[in-house]
């Protein structure tokens, strides 16, 4: 390996690595604002001078480390008096333009730019003309634009090219005139608001956060998203009773450091519609109750109905805990009647765990050649693996095959086909795709719950299986075959087992068993995203976080705590397992759902045999003994999923039709609302032209 | 209503029983006892007294005077001692007071 | 009518010297036991007073409300001595305790009643010298001439309790810096103090 | 019907105006007390002191009344609820139990009785239950300290006081402990003059047992806040404030009492040596003495603890045992 | 000699005697040097440190633009603030307290606003009958501003010399 010496330490370094990253490498401190470790290299905000010096000596002017591949044997100074003054000057120049207007900048108290004028800069400047003044840009709902602070680092027009893959940011004019604009429309991306985050002063800040508060103020709270089935690893940031943002926490294996918006913007959602006591149903009237009331309800309904007319619907974004807890409350009584597949998705029928997991991993995409989607767009439904495909295919050695309805994934996809019969063409190698899945070394299969959530969805789930065990995608050290979920809580319930066993009724019955009386009582824990209107007929108990769907047909209302409220555990669709930390405390008598049901099953005369969380997770972990490892994921040996069957010949449905709107609380939040209306109801050039 | 010896007399002899079941009935708290043996002093005073005025003759008195400074020594060593063996056992429980027996 | 109030005040007193008594001894806390055992002797006192013993009920207040009560506050408080659980010991020594109670009880109520006492009593023996002095006089009388031996008897008791209270509790600290006035006193100008010349930017070496 | 009136209710009523006559001036000088303490040392500090309340302020310990009045009443969490609310109650009543036997004219006090100074002096050494009881009810550690300093301090100067005392009763002899016979035996010469050493002693004892500047240790604001009284507010403040202030009057009276001639004219001319004129020689005497507290608070700096306990039992009890022995020597040797 | 006299000294208490004469001649014969407080008052310092007030400019915009750096730098944490955006998409405070109850009067939030928008001003007398009264909210602190806003002005331009 080659080495190099920076400030006479001697390192050793792969090949190909700029001076900076050698710099950096050797612990020295090279400040920047244009370089970006997933950005492609730009070289223009000259903050990383170093000098250099080979056998031939020192070079005559600092070079831009950056964007200076490191040789053997190269001498690095960052400490020297000329490099000093040469940030000096940098610094300088950089702040000529730059308004000083920290006290109302938003980026205030963690910009990079003020960080570094403190550690690096002069103490005056010497400019004496007035400062240029830059027009603001209309970004779309989530970005503010204070364009004047800009320094022209363009990470922003990078990443919105390289990462997010619509390229709507540009840098105009040269010289004095140069400025950042949007080119046509405002920024087409679910990862807009990493924007804010990758700009290094306070040009691009997050418009539904602006000005509410400064970051000092924040309780930061490391924990795991709940939106969606990939679980980024985020970190909250809370004052008081609220939490005001969230921020992507480094993940390399799961959201790099991105974060998808509805990820980041819908916890405005969190303090809007809370159910922040119980309710209990009366003369057809809701009216608000007290713990021990709302007990007596559900225990004297719980109690007179059998067995077997009772079921359980586990929502979207339940902890593994409580939908433990709810289980073991089922196993109790005897019901089987229970599921966490509120959309009815074919799986865990027939195959083993490795049929409803991602199993390629996310990481994993980075070695494919050939994705075929079945049923999905990744673009909505997990935006950041969506990310990771594109970041695979602009290495230009992936081809993306696409059966369902075409959508534009920000990379080029061949849509194959609309629905199963094309899957059963490509089994029998006749399209297009199957040559490319043919020749490929490590061909993918992603299948969508669109694909699934039908009635012949167990089919399709196998017709898939087949595809990917025909085309050599299940490998030794490799497996093709993935699934990819839009429920965060679904891999988990899978996992134990949430799930109608030995002649229980699942979804459809469920519904079906409430509309004709043979379900008296259903208990949805979160569960709204079905047409719960269906339970009409039913005993419903709601144990949840906002007054959504399933609030309004419950018959008792037990208020819980949303994903940033709780301690709890979460398997993403690779089923990963990571846990989330509570941010802030539920409001009002809202409590962590496990204790919730723990009570209930004292007042039910079945106490649960676990009285901390400590006890419960270890229930939990000796139960699915892979629930203990966190942030790990458990193997899964292949085995062909889904039932062989008949295939109905529609074509595949999207299963999301509006990104940012798919669970309770981003349906509650302000700002998705706004999002949905620029971005869905095509009223984006309307807004814009307002803005201007 | 008149006021005989004998109601002295039934004053001090109550005092004495209840400072003697104090002794008796407290196995815990030195305090009490020496408490209780004042208290019994006190009903011995009482009878001194009903009795001097009583017969006219102020011995009495000048016994309940000399009690009242013996009295006074013995509380004052007690308490003393007392307090020494608080510092050295950390506690004054009677049952630990018997360790001393050797 | 006087009678009637001597009588009233009488029963007053007693009772709350009773009622105090039972709670010295009753008491959860130790230093509400103390508190009560003042309330005994102060009202004890006022008994003397109806009784026509005013010097004696005075120096009852003095001797034992103003200072060994007082000693016994400060002991209580000092030690934190908890709670005073009376019935603790009672399966031990209950038994024992009732019965000796109830026994001394009872031979003192026989005692009172079969008023055994009354049959030798002599008249009214005073001193005819004495007559017409009041009762601290006379007591002082008495004292400093027939009982002179046993008045020196209890003031040495008196003092070698005050050695032996001292020597107890008295405790010699090390490490405690004390005062020591005459040194303080005699210390001169020239042994304090020193002048010296300080070069600037050295300091005192 | 009449009979009982003439015998139970119009001596009782008797004895309530009696009692009216000394307690309310004694109450109203109390109050006046904590101006004229206001007053003094403003004016020995250069400054005005209270003037704005009233003309030259008179009205200021009404003032202070009412605010203190009106407080919120304040119970220390984990007091002890009944002894903390005992506590200033005792004090207050201890120091106007005490002027039961004060006499003010050659024929009055309220009870004349022969012991009257034991009992002025058992009463006095009540005083220190109050101030224990409050430290030890308050549940907090500098209440605590103060009363334990206070209670020694009191106990301690006892001592000196008692002998004091023994001397003066040697002094007047048969009747010694009537206070009336101890004033009427000053009458060719008040004992000031014969035991002015003593004199000396007792008014500084009295400083000591009032926890008066420049022994006030157990309510150094410097180190324990306040001392005793420091959870109490409202009128339990007011009660512990009233019973200070009547305790250094009362000292003082007994101070007059013991030492200057009581209710005794200075000189017997004229009508100066009359009857009537005798409570305003009293009150005059007294109001000098409690001058002299406020003086002596105003002049001198507070005591160490350990100085404090030394003075009393290394300097004043032997001296005021030699004075014991050194008078009843001269009285047994001259045969006076 | 001196041994005999000094001892003398202090048996007569001389020292204390001489101490007490001069207090007691001071009693009499000292001038009153104390202001009459409510009816005079003391000379204050323009940098006199007492009640909060929020100052607004001369168009009568308020000064504060909510950057919270008072509310940062407040050693008390005193200082509560609130802040969104405006109708016309300035920084404004919705809310901004200080509870006096906490305040320790150090004048490091006048030090910390870079719009001289919180300064003590010169009032001390603002006792009030209810603790609730001391938790000044925005609109206090502005009424504040709007009344004392010559002094403090004053004050400010005096003291601007020196910064």
């Amino acid at each position: 390996m080659p080495k190099a010496i920076v400030d006479g330490v001697e390192v050793e370094f792969e090949h190909g690595m700029s001076v900076l990253q050698v710099a950096e490498l050797a612990g020295a401190e090279v400040p920047r604002f244009c370089y970006h470790d997933r950005l492609s290299v730009a070289g223009n905000c000259r903050m990383c001078l170093v000098e250099v010096e080979d056998q031939r000596g020192r070079a005559p002017k600092p070079a831009a480390s950056c964007a200076l591949p490191c040789s053997d044997g190269l001498m690095v100074h960052t400490r020297t008096d000329k490099v000093k003054k040469a940030r000096e000057g940098v610094m300088e120049f950089l702040l000529l333009n730059h308004p000083l207007d920290c006290p109302i900048c938003d980026q205030g108290g963690e910009c990079d730019l003020q960080d570094q004028a403190q550690a690096f800069g002069r103490d005056g400047s010497r400019f004496a003309e007035n400062k240029r003044a830059v027009e603001e840009k209309y970004m779309g709902p989530l970005i503010k634009t204070i364009m004047t602070r800009c320094i022209q680092c363009t990470r922003c027009v990078r990443f919105a090219t390289e990462v997010a893959g619509t390229e709507d940011i540009g840098l105009l004019n040269r010289g004095e005139h140069a400025e950042i604009s949007t080119i046509e429309k405002a920024v087409q991306s679910e990862m807009a608001g990493n924007l804010v985050d990758i700009c290094p002063v306070g040009a691009l800040t997050s418009k539904p956060y602006a000005f509410t508060a400064r970051p000092w103020e924040l309780r930061k709270t490391p924990s795991i998203d709940a939106m969606d089935a990939v679980g980024a690893s985020i970190r909250i940031d809370a004052r008081g009773r609220s939490v005001l943002r969230v921020l992507p926490r480094l993940h390399e294996d799961v959201n790099e450091e991105w974060l998808a918006d509805k990820s980041r913007h819908a916890i405005d959602g969190l303090s809007r519609q809370r159910l922040d006591r119980p309710y209990v149903r009366e003369n057809g009237k809701l009216r608000p109750a007290s713990w021990d009331e709302a007990f007596k309800a559900v225990t004297d309904k719980f109690n007179a109905t059998a067995a077997d007319k009772i079921a359980a619907i586990a929502g979207d974004q339940c902890d593994a805990e409580s939908m433990f807890a709810l289980k073991a409350l089922m196993d109790a009584k005897g019901s089987k009647n229970m599921d966490c597949r509120q959309d009815g998705a074919a799986l865990a029928e027939g195959g083993n765990r490795s049929g409803w997991l991602f199993n390629t991993t996310i990481t994993g995409l980075e070695e494919a050649d050939v994705v075929l989607l079945v049923g999905s767009n990744p673009r909505w439904e997990a935006p950041l693996i969506n990310a990771r495909i594109r970041k695979r295919f602009l290495t230009g050695e992936l081809q993306v095959f696409g059966v369902g309805a075409p959508h534009d994934l920000s990379y080029q996809t061949d849509w194959v086909g609309a629905g199963p019969q094309t899957l059963s063409d490509i089994v029998d190698g006749r399209t297009a795709a199957a040559d490319a899945l043919r020749n490929a070394k490590k061909p993918v299969v992603i299948v969508g719950q669109g694909a699934l959530a039908r009635e012949d969805g167990a089919a399709v789930l196998n017709m898939a299986g087949q595809i990917a065990e025909k085309y050599g995608a299940i490998q030794d050290d490799f497996n093709g075959f993935n699934v990819l979920h839009t429920a965060a809580a679904r891999v988990a319930g899978l996992d134990m087992g949430f799930l109608p066993v030995e002649g229980g009724k699942g979804m459809g019955e469920i519904i079906a068993g409430a509309q004709s009386g043979e379900i008296e009582m259903v208990y949805l824990l979160g569960a709204d995203e079905f047409d719960t209107e269906t339970l009409r007929n039913a005993f419903v108990v709601y144990q949840g976080h906002h007054g959504d769907a399933g609030a309004s047909v419950a018959d008792v209302i037990l208020p819980g705590s949303a994903y940033t409220e709780k301690n709890g555990i979460y398997a993403n669709t690779e089923g990963r397992v990571q846990a989330s930390r509570l941010a802030t405390f539920a409001p009002g008598d809202a409590r962590e759902d496990w204790t919730i049901l723990r009570a209930l099953s004292g007042a039910l005369g079945k106490p649960l045999p676990f009285d901390d969380l400590g006890a419960l997770r270890q229930a939990l972990v000796e139960a699915v003994p892979h629930m203990g490892g966190i942030d790990q994921i458990a193997p899964a040996t292949w085995a062909l999923p889904g039932v062989a069957g008949d295939m109905q010949d529609s074509a595949f449905d999207p299963i999301i039709s509006n990104y940012y709107m798919t669970c309770p609380i981003s349906r509650t939040s302000k700002t998705m609302a706004e999002c949905t209306e620029v971005y869905m109801a095509g009223s984006l050039d309307q807004a814009r032209q307002a803005a201007e | 209503m008149a006021i005989t010896l004998e109601h002295y007399l039934v004053v001090g002899a109550l005092l004495l029983t209840i400072g003697l079941f104090g002794i008796l009935l407290n196995r815990r708290n030195v305090i009490i006892i020496l408490m209780s043996v004042e208290l019994m002093l006190l009903s011995v005073n009482v009878n001194l007294i009903a009795f001097s005025t009583e017969l006219g003759d102020l011995t009495g008195q000048i016994f309940a005077l000399l009690i009242l400074t013996v009295a006074a020594a013995e509380a004052a060593i007690g308490l003393a001692i007392l307090v020494v063996f608080f510092r050295n056992r950390g506690n004054i429980e009677i049952e630990d007071i018997n360790s001393m027996k050797g | 009518m006087a009678e009637i109030i001597t009588g009233l005040t009488f029963y007053l007193f007693a009772a709350v010297t009773i009622a105090s008594a039972v709670m010295v001894v009753g008491s959860r806390n130790a230093v509400h036991s103390v508190l009560f055992l003042i309330l005994a002797f102060f009202t004890c006192s006022a008994l003397f007073v109806l009784r026509g013993a005013e010097f004696v009920a005075m120096i009852l207040v003095i001797v034992y409300v103003g200072a060994v009560a007082v000693l016994f506050l400060f002991v209580v408080m000092m030690l934190h001595v908890g709670e005073n659980r009376l019935f603790q010991g009672v399966k031990r020594f209950g038994l024992v305790g009732v019965l000796v109670g109830l026994a001394v009880a009872a031979e003192l109520i026989i005692v009172i009643t079969t008023r055994a006492f009354r049959q030798d009593a002599p008249a009214a023996a005073t001193d005819p010298a004495m007559a017409d002095l009041n009762v601290t006089e006379a007591l002082g009388r008495i004292l400093y001439t027939d009982y002179f031996l046993l008045f020196q008897m209890s003031g040495l008791v008196l003092l070698v309790a005050m050695i032996g209270a001292i020597t107890l509790t008295l405790r010699q600290r090390d490490g405690v810096k004390k005062q020591s006035i005459p040194q303080q006193i005699e210390r001169k100008r020239d042994e304090a103090v020193a002048l010296r010349k300080v070069e600037s930017g050295k300091g005192i070496g | 019907m009449i009979d009982l009136f003439l015998t139970v209710v119009w001596p009782g009523l008797k004895i309530l105006l009696t009692i009216l006559v000394v307690i309310v001036p004694v109450i109203l000088g109390v109050a006046y007390m904590t101006l004229a303490e206001r007053k003094v040392i403003a004016a020995a500090q250069f400054r005005h002191g209270p003037n704005v309340v009233g003309p030259f302020g008179v009205l200021q310990p009404w003032a202070d009344a009412l605010k203190l009045m009106f407080k919120e009443v304040i119970l220390p969490a984990g007091a002890n609820k009944i002894v903390f609310f005992l506590a200033p109650m005792l004090t207050f009543a201890l120091a106007m139990l005490a002027w039961a036997v004060m006499p003010i004219t050659e024929n009055f006090a309220i009870a004349d009785i022969n012991l009257g100074l034991l009992y002025l002096f058992a009463i006095s050494s009540l005083g220190v239950y109050g101030i224990i009881m409050s430290g030890w009810a308050s549940n907090s550690k500098y209440p605590f300290l103060g009363a334990l300093r206070s209670a020694a301090q009191m106990v301690s100067y006892e001592v000196s006081m008692g002998l004091i005392i023994i001397t003066v009763v040697i002094t007047v002899g048969a009747g010694g402990f009537n206070l009336g016979n101890i004033v009427e035996a000053q009458r060719g010469l008040w004992f000031a003059i014969p035991h002015f050493p003593m004199f000396v002693v007792f008014f500084i004892s009295a400083l000591a047992e009032t926890n008066r500047a420049p022994f006030d240790l157990p309510e150094g604001e410097s180190e324990l806040v306040a001392g005793y009284f420091l959870e109490y507010s409202s009128m339990q403040f007011a009660l512990f404030f009233l019973g200070e202030y009547a305790n250094i009057l009362l000292m003082s009276a007994m101070t007059v009492t013991l030492f200057l001639g009581g209710y005794l004219s200075p000189v017997d001319i004229w009508f100066l040596g009359d009857v009537w004129m005798q409570p305003i020689w009293f009150v005059l005497k007294t109001s000098f003495i409690a001058f002299v507290f406020l003086w002596v608070r105003a002049t001198v700096p507070r005591y160490r603890y350990d100085q404090l306990m030394r003075l009393g039992w290394k300097v004043f009890l032997p001296l005021s045992l030699f004075w014991v022995v050194l008078t009843s020597g001269v009285i047994v040797g001259f045969g006076l | 000699m001196f041994a005999l006299i000094s001892s003398l000294r202090s048996l007569l208490l001389l020292e204390l005697v001489r101490g007490m004469g001069l207090t007691l001649w001071s009693m009499f014969t000292g001038r009153r040097v104390t202001v009459n407080y409510p009816y005079e008052k003391g000379v204050l310092s323009p940098r006199f440190r007492g009640e909060h007030a929020l100052r607004r400019y001369a168009t009568g915009e308020e000064r504060c633009i909510a950057c919270k750096l008072c509310e940062a730098i407040c050693p008390a944490q005193a200082i509560t603030i609130e802040a969104e955006p405006r109708g016309d998409g300035s920084r404004r405070t919705t809310r901004y307290d200080i509870d006096m109850t906490k305040c320790i009067y150090c004048g490091y939030c006048q030090e910390a606003c870079p719009v001289d928008a919180i300064v003590q001003g010169p009032n001390y007398e603002f006792s009030t009958e209810t603790r609730a009264e001391l938790y000044y909210d925005k609109d206090k602190l502005l009424d504040n501003g709007d009344r004392w806003e010559h002094l403090i002005a004053a004050n400010i331009a005096q003291d601007a010399a020196y910064r």
